[in-house]
């Protein structure tokens, strides 16, 4: 594993702007009520660590790390369709995409 | 890997089948191809596989496969009377529920990290959509998104745990990482913290304190045929990938993470079996009892060399698989425990099939229970003896919780109404008591 | 070997038995069971030792001089709570013969194991089908108190859980003999540990005194039958455990550690048990408490670890058994009699029942360990022994004369002496009156030549090293 | 016939007896029933005289060993001489003599073949206990004599009115034997430890070997020995069964609780004398204790009005008599005065069992009187019995009474005075009592005076045997004084016959000291008799009620509050803790502890439940505080680390 000089020593840069997304995601996805905008933070976090990848693969320079980052877009591409399709089905049932409205189930 | 290529193939026939309304004609074909699947597994090697060439891809050890085929088996054939009732999805049922399989398959034993996130979403995102199946009930609903957001939640830490490690060693081979890993690179906080949020990605699979929250909820919310195979097929392949996963690239690190492992052991056995007492719906309580489980199946790290869960995962399963099957055989919605009260007498079936599980998953012997806890203990003692001290004490508390549940089961009532067990729900029930009486075979 | 699994073989045919014939097959099976044992131990030399092997992995079986004689026991045992409750509706029941004789099977089965998981496996076993007993036939009127017995007991065997994987791993053997030429001392403070864990599942199933508490509820509320089995023989699997397993192993270092602890532990039981039943309504509870006393001295004196000592408790054992049968049997009688367990409100009953009366009495004396019977060399020895080992631990012990004077006769008295508050008592039943004399000829027996049972347990006893 | 084989023989008799009529007792006619118990137990008695005839040395009979271990060996084996031949002898005489008079008194009694049973069982254990060749053996039978007493006292338990009382009487004197046999326990423990054998003549061998082992073990062993004595003979403190165990029959007191059981004690310190011999301290204190028990049961004798407590009280004060001369290690004495005062006191219980037969199970002597002309024959042999247990001239208890106050007044004049003092009581309770029952008006009421009787046969022989032995028994042990040739001819049979008792001499008293004390005791006993036949018969004093009692009247018929005060200071709080341990320590404590412990565990599932608030948002929150948490782990590892 020998370091390329493409990216340098920027790579801490690259990898703080990916902690940073991934932190924000994670307190958006804790803090807001909307399940849209809920869906949106964990996107958020995965596009966080889809960076982080990258980085490491230039870094690296091989190219596994790229092709993981397709699959993960396919995984969350995936993800929101049936996320979405989840958020229809309790909007008819509750009327509402407003989270806090869904704890009938809990102790 | 032939496995996984019958039982796709064998999904997607089921799922146009489904299309026929002919629910038995679909159960048919999804049995099948779980048997097929299973077979595989088992004459693996034995005779040239078209897809031998994948192999080194997917390396798939027969017994796992053949536990989660069977484990499936019973979960749809228990379930089965739920699929006929609304018969134009049935097939939808049995196609999902054979992909994820093939997710839990493909994630149980990896050998690539990449292959590992993939089956893990191929398992996860059927789910989904299981546990919001019946579109009409808000608790499914509410079950379904909860489940949702906390999976994929997770599958973001675990992501970005299999980033931070692929940051630290430059690839996504297991082989390779534990290379790397071994010439001290582990010790970069890199890999550790990688190491960690894998720990916590896997921590949230098999449900775990603290990622165990989703559990009851979507226990809850999901119908008894889901709740089967979610309850066992998930908590099998992911203890099984973390097993292997810890295993294989962390051993060296052992002593790094074995006391957090430890504490997640005692903590999830206590929370767990303390909270299921005051359960009073079946669902919840068999969440919280899955919970407790989880830890112990946590012991499977405690000896990273010979790691002997097979027994403990497979009473485990059997056993709650007959004690979901009695509840579905009660099927009412309020879930309620009292309708508990007296049942053993109904069917003596039933009555049989119920002591055994129940007596099996508080570990008395020489039922399947025990002897999966002693194999776990067997070569866990050595190496956490205190902790394994603190999780026996647990599971008398444990005990507390099933007997409970037992002697609700066996209180004589004033007028007893015989309950008729259909087909497959008498196979369902014989097959597990057999199978928990024969691990006597294992002494 | 067949012996072994005969009681499994019937306790699975019992599920088909029709109702009318239970009672029959119950007691045809224990006889056949019985009988089978007493010829075979006409062909066995003491000196011998049979070995069994299935192939399986951690479960083998040797029979030695006191395996047989624990099977002995227990096959005696349960023909007699069948033959007495011949008239009860108990044993019309066929759940329960299936139970019971799937108990005896795990009875047998601890009492001739020679792997120590084995022993555990088969200890465990038995806990299932009391457990059911218990609940379908006691009359609890909530389940706490049954679960309390058993979570007790599955405390106490999880810690036995824990000692005997550590065992197995410290020493790399499982077999018994293994064992024995073991090095534990080696191991230092660990045997302790190890040993410890033994004792508190004995401790519990004894039982000893602070762990004594699930008892005399569990006696009170259980059938009479299923009380018989608990004191009769299921509680003397700890000794049997102590005396075959545990002292021998672990004579040394851990077997010093202990001593002085169980030893007061017991004496205090003695003490503390007889002087609670003193002052006991309930018939039932005050056997209880008495059942306390006497075993704690068992215990005490086998913590000894002394080879004639050990043989002598041998024969209290055997007595116990004997006493306990008899006396809860007396209890039940006159529980389905008269649908009372009060002292108070009994009395009179030998004028209207005198056979009853008088072989209640027998068993009284028995009990009391009077002369030319079993109890009186049994205690005579044992608290020889402790004597021996200090002069005070001896004279506590010898308080038990006195107190079991006191309690025991009252139990008689208050039911049966004085004014007779009962017009009509319905006389013994020829079963019941087999049993008492059985049991009589047993205890005046062992109490004439004990030394048949002792030379003949002496040959499997160890000698200890110190 | 071979000595062993005749031993065996009357061993086995009684055993035979009592398995016959135990088992077929019910269908035989009584006159079998009766018969053969009586017969085998005068059976035994002529064995025994065969044997006591053909006596030279000591002789062991070895049956089988009881427990043979490599360290200790028990036999059961029996041992002929002197000593256990006498005792057979009384046992099986005066046994017999009873047998034959129960076969009458017992003869309306539904138990009949019951009580032929328990008898022929407690002859079988007394005679293990005074032939065993060791202490075990002895135990065997001191243990079987009580089992047998409980049975006899509680005899009647299901009496309509007394039955209650008569059991709690049994259990009381099992109860208090049971602690003198705790200390003859723990003395055979002690011997083993010492001698780690019980044969009496090993160890008496193993002493003469090395006399260094007397001291303080010698002193705890006979003490224990001593304890179980006073269990048995009932002395203070352990007395106050004995008059409670009257409520058994009669015959019983005659033969259990005044001839034969009471006098074991007596027997097993002189079978123990070569113990005692070596702790001076404890034969001290059986001195006081004997003198204490002997004055305060006369005492207490003194105003009894039930006619068998005063026999009961008497025989405690005799008992404690000899307990004295055993204090002074004058064993022969003591064992001449068991058995002078068998006889008399065995009489004296006859008769007044043939008056309550005659007077209908009445027993209370201020109901009585007059009755010498009702029942002559009773009332002579009575008369007899009187006069030789007060000590008159030249009747048994005259010399025996006076060989034991010449001892002390040996050794300890003090206890001499004490002696005089308890002997003049004992002339006054029982003269009070014969005057009472049989002289002056009889009170009982003219209905009852009509079915007065004098008993029958069965009853009336004994009665006259015995009287008989009372008159003529003090010819075994004439003093020095009158006739040379057969002079102590008791002293000598058991201090040659006897092992250790030769070594023990118990001096004489010159001429003229034995010739005052002799006088000076028999006008002490006429003088007392001749004030109560002025003061009952001619004045016609009759007892007063007992709310007349004042005083010293009063504490002698409360019999000094003894069981009151037993009964504040070792009952009630037995019964006191017993209730505290059962209800409190136990159940509350204990017992719901655990369940305390159980469900404190259990309820905390209210807090953790709370912790599934239901919100999504929380679970994603926890789910990242777990990572957190995770982090802080890895950081303090990398802390613990470095």
């Amino acid at each position: 594993m020998q370091a390329a000089s493409s990216i340098g020593t920027s790579l801490d840069f690259y990898l703080f702007v990916s902690f940073a997304l991934f932190t924000i995601g994670a307190i958006g996805a804790m803090t807001r009520k909307n399940m849209i905008v809920l869906l949106m933070c964990i996107e958020l976090m995965l596009n966080a660590v889809n960076l982080m990848l990258v980085t490491f693969s230039t870094y690296y320079n091989n190219g596994d790390a790229q092709i993981f980052v397709f699959f993960t877009m396919v995984v969350a591409a995936a993800e929101a369709t049936v996320g979405l399709s989840i958020i229809i089905m309790a909007y008819r049932n509750l009327k509402s995409i407003d989270i806090d409205m869904y704890n009938k189930l809990k102790n | 890997m032939d496995s996984i290529i019958i039982l796709f193939i064998a999904g997607l026939i089921g799922l146009f089948a489904g299309m026929s309304k002919k629910p038995v004609a679909s159960i048919l074909i999804a049995s099948f191809g779980l048997i097929g699947a299973g077979l595989a597994a088992y004459y693996r090697g034995s005779y040239t596989s078209p897809f031998s060439s994948y192999a080194a891809y997917v390396p798939t050890q027969g017994l796992v496969i053949i536990l989660l085929c069977a484990v499936t088996l019973l979960a749809i054939l228990a379930g089965f009377k739920r699929y006929k009732s609304d018969d134009e999805h049935t097939g939808d049922y049995l196609g999902l529920i054979l992909f994820s399989l093939c997710g839990a398959i493909l994630m149980a034993q990896p050998n690539d990290l990449m292959l590992f996130f993939i089956g893990l979403e191929i398992l996860s995102i059927p789910i989904y959509v299981l546990v919001g199946i019946d579109k009409g009930s808000s608790a499914s609903a509410e079950a379904a998104v909860k489940y949702f957001f906390t999976g994929s939640f997770a599958s973001a830490i675990i992501l970005f745990g299999i980033a931070l490690l692929y940051g630290a060693t430059g690839s996504f081979q297991l082989v390779e990482i534990q290379s790397n890993l071994a010439i001290g690179i582990w010790q970069s906080p890199m890999a550790m913290i990688g190491s960690l949020f894998l720990l916590a990605g896997f921590t949230f699979k098999i449900g775990a304190v603290p990622f165990h929250f989703w559990g009851p909820d979507v226990y809850d919310g999901a119908s008894n045929a889901v709740l089967m195979y979610m309850a066992t097929v998930v908590k099998i392949a992911g203890v099984y990938a973390l097993v292997n996963v810890f295993g294989q690239v962390f051993r060296d690190s052992y002593f790094f993470w074995i006391d957090l492992v430890s504490l997640l052991i005692v903590v999830s056995m206590f929370y767990g079996y303390i909270t299921a007492w005051k359960q009073t719906s079946f669902r919840r309580l068999i969440a919280y009892s899955s919970i407790a489980n989880a830890g112990l199946m946590l012991f499977a790290l405690a000896d990273i060399h010979n790691s002997n869960l097979f027994l403990f995962v497979a009473a485990y399963a059997l056993a709650t698989i007959a004690l979901v099957a009695v509840n579905s055989v009660i099927n009412d919605d309020s879930d309620a425990l009292a309708n508990w009260e007296g049942i053993a007498w109904k069917n003596p079936l039933i009555g049989i099939a119920l002591v055994l599980a129940l007596f099996s998953l508080s570990g008395i012997p020489p039922l399947a229970g025990f002897f999966g806890k002693f194999s776990l203990l067997w070569s866990a003692v050595p190496h956490v003896p205190y902790t394994a001290m603190l999780a026996l004490i647990a599971s008398v508390i444990g005990a507390f919780v099933y007997l409970r549940l037992l002697l609700l089961a066996l209180k004589k009532p004033s007028v007893t109404v015989r309950i008729k067990l259909s087909l497959e729900q008498i196979i369902v029930l014989v097959v597990t008591s057999v199978a928990s009486i024969g691990a006597i075979y294992f002494i | 070997m067949a012996l072994i699994l005969l009681p499994l073989v019937f306790s699975l045919l019992a599920w088909f038995v029709p109702s009318a014939f239970t009672r029959l097959f119950g007691l045809l099976s224990t006889g056949i069971t019985l009988a089978w044992s007493m010829v075979a131990v006409c062909y066995f030399q003491p000196e011998e030792q049979i070995l069994i092997d299935f192939g399986l992995r951690f479960v083998r079986f040797s029979i030695d001089s006191l395996g047989f004689t624990m099977i002995l026991l227990t096959n005696a045992v349960f023909f007699l709570v069948f033959l007495s409750n011949f008239t009860g509706k108990l044993v019309n029941d066929n759940k329960f013969a299936a139970l019971a004789l799937l108990m005896q099977f795990g009875l047998l089965g601890v009492f001739t194991t020679n792997t120590i998981l084995g022993f555990y496996i088969f200890w465990e076993l038995t806990l299932l089908p009391i457990f059911l007993i218990l609940y379908w036939f006691g009359t609890f009127d909530k389940p706490r108190a049954l679960l309390q017995f058993f979570l007790y007991t599955l405390l106490g065997s999880l810690a036995m859980l824990l000692a005997v994987i550590g065992l197995m791993h410290a020493t790399n053997q499982q077999t018994y003999e293994a064992l024995l030429v073991a090095d534990i001392n080696a191991l230092g403070n660990t045997s302790i540990w190890l040993m410890g864990g033994f004792l508190f599942a004995f401790a519990v199933k004894i039982p000893l005194f602070p762990f004594h508490t699930w008892q005399a509820e569990t006696y009170t509320k259980a059938p009479v039958a299923g009380t018989m089995l608990l004191s009769a023989i299921m509680l003397k699997m700890a000794l049997f455990g102590l005396l075959k397993w545990v002292l021998p192993i672990f004579d040394g270092v851990a077997t010093d550690f202990w001593r002085w602890p169980i030893i007061t532990l017991g004496l205090i039981g003695v003490v503390y048990g007889a002087v609670i039943a003193i002052r006991q309504s309930d018939i039932k509870t005050l056997f209880a408490y008495a059942s306390l006393s006497h075993l704690g001295l068992i215990a005490a004196a086998l913590m000894l670890n002394d080879y004639d000592t050990n043989q002598i408790a041998v024969v209290q054992i055997v007595n116990h058994s004997i006493v306990s049968i008899g006396l809860f049997l007396a209890a039940g009688i006159i529980e389905q009699r008269l649908g009372t367990r009060e002292l108070s409100e009994l009395g009179g009953i030998a004028k209207v029942a005198p056979r009853f009366g008088f072989w209640f009495a027998v068993l009284t004396f028995v009990s009391l360990s009077v002369p030319f019977t079993a109890g009186f060399i049994g205690e005579f020895f044992l608290i020889k022994a402790l004597f021996s080992a200090h002069a005070l631990t001896g004279f506590i012990a010898s308080t038990t004369l006195v107190l079991g004077a006191i309690y025991m006769l009252r139990a008689y008295q208050a039911p049966m002496f004085g004014p007779s508050k009962f017009s009509s008592f319905q006389d013994l039943h020829w079963s019941e009156m087999t049993v008492f004399a059985i049991l009589s000829i047993a205890a005046i027996y062992l109490g004439l030549a004990p030394q048949c049972l002792t030379d003949f347990v002496a040959h499997s006893l160890t000698q200890p090293t110190h | 016939m071979a000595k062993d084989l005749t031993l065996l023989l009357i061993i086995a008799l009684p055993l035979i007896g009592f398995a016959i009529n135990g088992l077929f007792g019910k269908k035989l006619p009584k006159t079998i029933v009766g018969g053969l118990a009586t017969a085998v137990v005068f059976t035994a008695f002529l064995l025994a005289t065969t044997l006591f005839s053909g006596l030279h040395g000591t002789q062991i009979v070895k049956l089988f060993n009881i427990i043979d271990f490599d360290q200790l060996r028990i036999n059961a084996s029996f041992q002929i001489d002197a000593l256990s031949i006498w005792m057979t002898l009384i046992i099986t005489g005066i046994g017999s003599l009873i047998h034959l008079f129960s076969m009458g008194y017992m003869s309306h009694d539904a138990g009949y073949h019951k009580f032929f049973t328990y008898l022929n069982l407690f002859i079988f254990s007394m005679l293990l206990l005074v032939l065993g060749s060791n202490y075990f053996v002895l135990f065997f039978g001191w243990e079987g004599v009580g089992m047998c007493s409980y049975l006899l006292i509680s005899f009647h338990y299901n009496d309509a009115e007394k039955g209650l009382a008569n059991s709690l009487a049994g259990r009381k004197a099992f109860i208090m034997n049971r602690i003198g046999d705790v200390g003859l326990l723990l003395a055979l423990f002690m011997l083993l430890g010492q001698f780690n054998t019980l044969e009496f003549l090993q160890i008496g061998k193993a002493l003469e070997a090395n006399p260094a082992l007397q001291g303080g073990a010698m002193f705890f062993i006979t003490l224990s020995l001593f304890i179980a004595a006073t269990g048995k003979s009932a002395q203070i403190p352990l007395f106050t069964w004995l008059p409670d165990a009257m409520a058994g029959p009669t015959p019983v007191s005659a033969l259990i609780h005044a001839a034969t059981m009471v006098t074991a004690g007596i027997y097993l310190t002189v079978r123990s004398n070569f113990l005692f011999e070596l702790a001076p301290a404890t034969k001290d204190i059986i001195l006081y204790v004997g003198l204490a028990t002997t004055l305060v049961a006369a005492f207490m004798a003194l105003r009894q009005n039930d006619i068998k407590k005063v026999l009961a009280y008497s025989t405690v004060s005799q008992l404690g008599l000899m307990f004295v001369a055993l204090g002074f290690g004058a064993y022969t004495v003591a064992l001449f005065h068991v058995t002078t005062h068998a006889f008399f006191k065995a009489l004296l219980f006859l008769g007044s069992g043939s008056v309550i037969h005659g007077m209908h199970e009445e027993q209370d002597i201020r109901k009585m009187g007059g009755l010498a002309k009702l029942m002559p024959i009773t009332h002579f042999t009575f008369l007899i019995g009187t006069m030789a247990i007060a000590g008159i001239p030249f009747l048994s208890g005259f010399f025996s009474k006076d060989e034991i106050m010449a001892q002390a007044f040996l050794h300890n004049p003090v206890a001499y005075g004490v002696l005089v003092i308890a002997v003049s009581m004992t002339a006054i309770y029982m003269f009070r009592l014969y005057f009472l029952t049989f002289q002056g008006q009889f009170r009982g009421g003219a209905t009852l005076q009509s079915k007065v009787h004098e008993s029958g046969l069965s009853m009336t022989l004994p009665l006259i045997a015995l009287a008989l032995l009372s008159v003529f028994g003090g010819l075994l042990n004439l003093p020095g004084l009158f006739v040379k040739s057969t002079a102590h001819w008791f002293d000598h049979y058991l201090s040659h016959g006897t092992f250790g008792l030769a070594a023990v001499h118990n001096a004489h008293l010159d001429f003229n000291a034995s010739m005052g004390l002799m006088l000076f005791a028999s006008a002490m006993a006429i003088g007392v008799f001749i004030w109560a036949y002025l003061n009952y018969a001619k004045k016609g004093a009759v007892a007063k009620t007992d709310d007349a009692l004042s005083g010293w009247e009063q504490l002698s018929a409360q019999k000094l509050y003894v069981d009151e005060i037993y009964n504040a200071l070792f009952v009630k709080p037995l019964l006191a803790i017993s209730d505290f341990a059962g209800k409190v320590l136990d159940i509350q404590l204990l017992r719901n502890g655990v369940y305390a412990l159980a469900d404190g565990i259990l309820n905390t599932a209210n807090l953790t439940r709370k912790w599934q608030t239901g919100f999504l948002s929380s679970y994603l929150f926890w789910m990242v505080f777990g990572l957190i948490i995770f982090v802080a782990y890895y950081i303090l590892k990398l802390s613990v680390w470095h």
